[in-house]
């Protein structure tokens, strides 16, 4: 088994029918707290978007991808759609003119993209943002090689970088503001990974 | 608070249709894109282009100060939303006259991630770009943490500074030295005392009490400093003031303009009781001030409070804000 | 809704002081009086003086509209209450410059009778004077009874047309022609969407629920023509456009211009969304909208709602529209 | 017994003492429900006024009522302060030079006054205004001579044009516009003259 457009296809249908199962709302409230609120919607525009897209997409992972970025900076422009766009470029760059790659370039992958999103957001590990689980989730994954799982260890490492940065403040993006406030709440944007992948696993 | 809108989600288009219906002679729609605002007459060869880009809700920052002597262009976002990095783009292609593009705009991220991308983008075209960031706000971060603070009504002095530069010829280093310049001498502080309503969200983007204010509060409702009771126009005049000449100091003999912004419901009149004071603080300090401006030049909708901005002045920058300059919402004559 | 002030009976005069701080080129007390104010300048010698009055807390109305191609002075009261009869003949000595002053305000009662009885004490100064009262709201009495009718925002053209005619020179009689001929050719309605606080009351205005709206409500808050649920815009556009057109008629070929006028809190993005709807009903219906105002013109303070002014013009009225003023709420260049 | 400059100033002082003690306050109110509510404090800052410059009117009834009018007017500009200006200087003109007159002249002075504020306010009669008790007092008391007897009948006759117009609707100045809904409610500057004739008569 190896990652395809198929694979990517089938990411995005899964993902797209947990947002619309109601995941978006749990998001909006979260971000209502300690931001302005939209994540949910700006991710369930992505989705619907990307479900749009999807069946044409090309069979160059590289091509597919990049049409898949093209499509979120097309409906959303709010710093997590910003930051996704980002993130699926910075995968499209590395598969350019690939049709299938072994699941174990996964890992490596998501820190790529990982790196691209701190560059564009100008942020750091440990500024409490998704860009925290995300590392966590690609070093924990390193050198596994099937998908299952990849995806399980990758859920696991997430939800336990949600758990340790609960009681510590944002330190980035429109939470920063909320300063002390943000403690004992976790940050929209890791949940939103954290259900992006719970919606990648079924 | 009511709104009087057709369908919240076409707020900021139909906002930016009865813009260019009213002022035809002043603001167009880009060829690609009904969220970009170009001046009708197209990209002034051998000019450099300033372009900026933010939020729909603060008119009339951000696509109202296109015009002569100010912007060339501007990427509007959904209300308080960053536009998206493709509109970006095209307000950068549609301001290029040949020697380049100042982005200018306020720091907020989604604004800064996008309008770096664009910036990438239209490398690739060779329209050769710089940046200059508005932090002006000083409630929003403290001062060791500088880059990390908001741009609120600060900007408005720096599209009218850098708008006169590139209106002279000044070339895109001089044009972006001005403009960096404008942003460092400028420091603004508002007081909120009731929220707005994002048209999306349909509930206002804060609670406080019916006697309530909050000195530092963001223009989206983002906490501020202190909560307290509403206090008397001459205290919080002070409650302004106060924390920017702290930090920006200037000396008696000194030259500042000064923007006391009304952030959208708080009237004129209350603007001038407020001003009262504030020329009395600064007279006693030894302060002139030069061509102060008193209204509405960055709102966030319905919003009732009022932002202060202070731009400490120098031989190089006064004759840039006396400048001529031309839009729908101000005329520099 | 919250107020910034520091004594509520002190308002009215803390404004005024603000305004003559704030922009001491364009307004000065008169001499005699804290509640004149008039061109820094003094009067004009050879120039008709055109004077106006009303009550405070609906700037620019009145004392904002003192200036070049403008006013020359102007009598303020309290809060939406009359000024004296005494005020306004000071006002009327200070507009003086020996070609007889134009008294131009709006039909209120106490405005009137003060402004007969201050005609009545300068007569004794042998200056000589005309009245034109400005009654353009449509909604508060019918066309047979079109003298009972309340003046709102339609007199800022009246302002602005009188004061061209007076700065090229025009004879008293000839201002008072064209000043007369403007308050024939102005309709206005208005829709109120919640109200402002008089300071020294208190209170506001009036009372009115989370989801409703009066149609030709006054800008004191009087009560209007109908109250119903808060409609969309594009409806709102017509109800404020359609008694207007009903009574005006302009025809196919004819060239308006037209006032949509934020009573305070509504924002300029609103008016926006509103001018697309009246560009559409009125491009259908044949006419020109030449040179139209959106924003704050003539306010009720903090008060939420609209008001629509149509102007019909003619080759006489368009280029006194046009020609050069400056206040520094407006600059025509 | 007959009307000085010392009746002047008795009168004023039961006026300002009536309207301290709680009658502008009804004033306020009923100007309130059909106007902009300062009717009260109208008349107190007006009797304020007259009651400081009152030691020193001179003997001269005409110049007295004169300087009365100046110093309603220096404080007062709402349509009743107005008014009230009007209606004391149209009395100063009659009276000028004189030093007292008898009571019996009351009655036409009333009269030349409600004449002087129709003409200053455009105003007639049946428009439901002072206007219209100021005339039925003054007619019903043309002939009589001695002072509580005028006031009496005065009273009495203002009372009754209260009664009548109750449910009529208001047709002149600020209550116009309330059409029908004035309908059943007294009109403000009317109650106002019949709170200043219950203050001079005791
Ligand atoms: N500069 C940044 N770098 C990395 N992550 C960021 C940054 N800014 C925001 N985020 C993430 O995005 C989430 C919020 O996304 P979103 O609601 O789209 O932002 P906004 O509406 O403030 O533009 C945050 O919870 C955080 O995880
Ligand atoms: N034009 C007029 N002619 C006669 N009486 C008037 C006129 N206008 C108002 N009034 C009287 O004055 C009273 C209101 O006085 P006031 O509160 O001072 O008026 P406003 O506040 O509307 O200027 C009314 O009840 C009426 O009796
Ligand atoms: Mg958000
Ligand atoms: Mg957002
Ligand atoms: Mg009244
Ligand atoms: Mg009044």
């Amino acid at each position: 088994m190896s990652l395809t457009t198929r694979s990517v296809q089938a990411g995005i249908a899964s993902v797209h029918r947990m947002l619309e199962a109601g995941g978006h709302e749990t998001l909006t409230e979260l971000d209502g707290k300690i931001g302005d609120g939209d994540l949910g919607i700006t991710l369930l525009k992505a989705f619907r978007k990307l479900d749009e897209v999807a069946p044409d997409l090309p069979q160059d992972l590289g091509q597919a991808l990049a049409a898949c970025a093209q499509a979120i900076a097309s409906v959303s422009s709010s710093s997590f759609g910003t930051l996704l766009t980002t993130a699926v470029l910075s995968a499209a760059k590395e598969l350019k003119g690939q049709q299938s790659v072994p699941w174990e370039r996964l890992p490596a992958l998501l820190q790529g993209a990982g790196a691209a999103m701190a560059k564009r957001g100008r942020g750091n590990l440990g500024d409490k943002t998704v860009l925290d689980p995300i590392d966590a989730a690609a070093s924990a994954a390193l050198g596994l090689s099937d998908a299952p799982d990849i995806l399980a260890v990758m859920r696991h490492a997430t939800q336990q970088t949600i758990d340790r940065f609960r009681d510590r403040p944002n330190r980035l993006g429109r939470a920063r503001i909320f300063g002390d406030r943000t403690i004992g709440l976790d940050d929209p944007g890791m949940v939103a990974f954290k259900l992006m992948l719970d919606g990648v696993s079924g | 608070m009511k709104k009087i809108l057709n369908d919240p989600f076409a707020y900021a288009d139909e906002t930016l249709e009865g813009m260019t219906l009213a002022f035809p002679r002043h603001y167009a729609f880009a060829a690609e894109s009904r969220r970009v605002i170009v001046r009708p007459s197209g990209a002034i060869r051998g000019k450099v282009g300033i372009v900026t880009g933010g939020g729909s809700g603060h008119l009339p920052v951000f696509a109202g100060y296109v015009g002569a002597g100010l912007l060339d262009a501007c990427a509007v976002g959904d209300v308080f939303a960053s536009p998206s990095a493709d509109e970006m783009a095209i307000a950068m292609r549609a301001a290029n006259g040949g020697r380049g593009v100042l982005r200018l705009y306020g720091n907020y991220g989604g604004d800064v991630m996008n309008f770096d991308l664009a910036g990438e983008i239209v490398e690739m075209d060779n329209i050769e770009s710089t940046t200059v960031l508005l932090a002006d706000d000083v409630a929003s971060a403290p001062r060791a943490e500088r880059e990390k603070r908001r741009g609120v009504a600060g900007m408005v002095y720096a599209f009218k500074i850098a708008g006169a530069s590139a209106a002279r010829g000044d070339d895109l280093a001089a044009v972006t030295r001005l403009a960096q310049k404008t942003a460092d001498s400028v420091l603004s502080m508002a007081v909120a005392l009731s929220p707005c309503t994002v048209p999306q969200a349909g509930k206002p983007t804060f609670e406080i009490g019916e006697i309530e204010m909050e000195i530092g509060m963001g223009i989206h409702g983002e906490p501020g400093v202190t909560r307290g009771p509403l206090a008397p126009a001459d205290s919080i005049a002070d409650s302004l003031l106060d924390p920017i000449l702290a930090e920006q100091g200037p000396g008696k003999g000194s030259r500042v303009s000064i923007l006391l912004n009304s952030l959208g419901a708080t009237p004129a009149e209350e603007l001038f009781i407020l001003y009262r004071r504030l020329a009395s603080r600064l007279a006693e300090a030894g302060v002139t001030i030069v061509r102060p401006l008193v209204g509405r030049y960055a709102t966030s909708m319905e919003m009732s409070g009022v932002s202060l901005s202070v731009l400490r002045l120098d031989d190089e920058l006064e004759p840039l804000l006396a400048a001529p300059a031309d839009c729908a919402f101000w005329t520099v004559a």
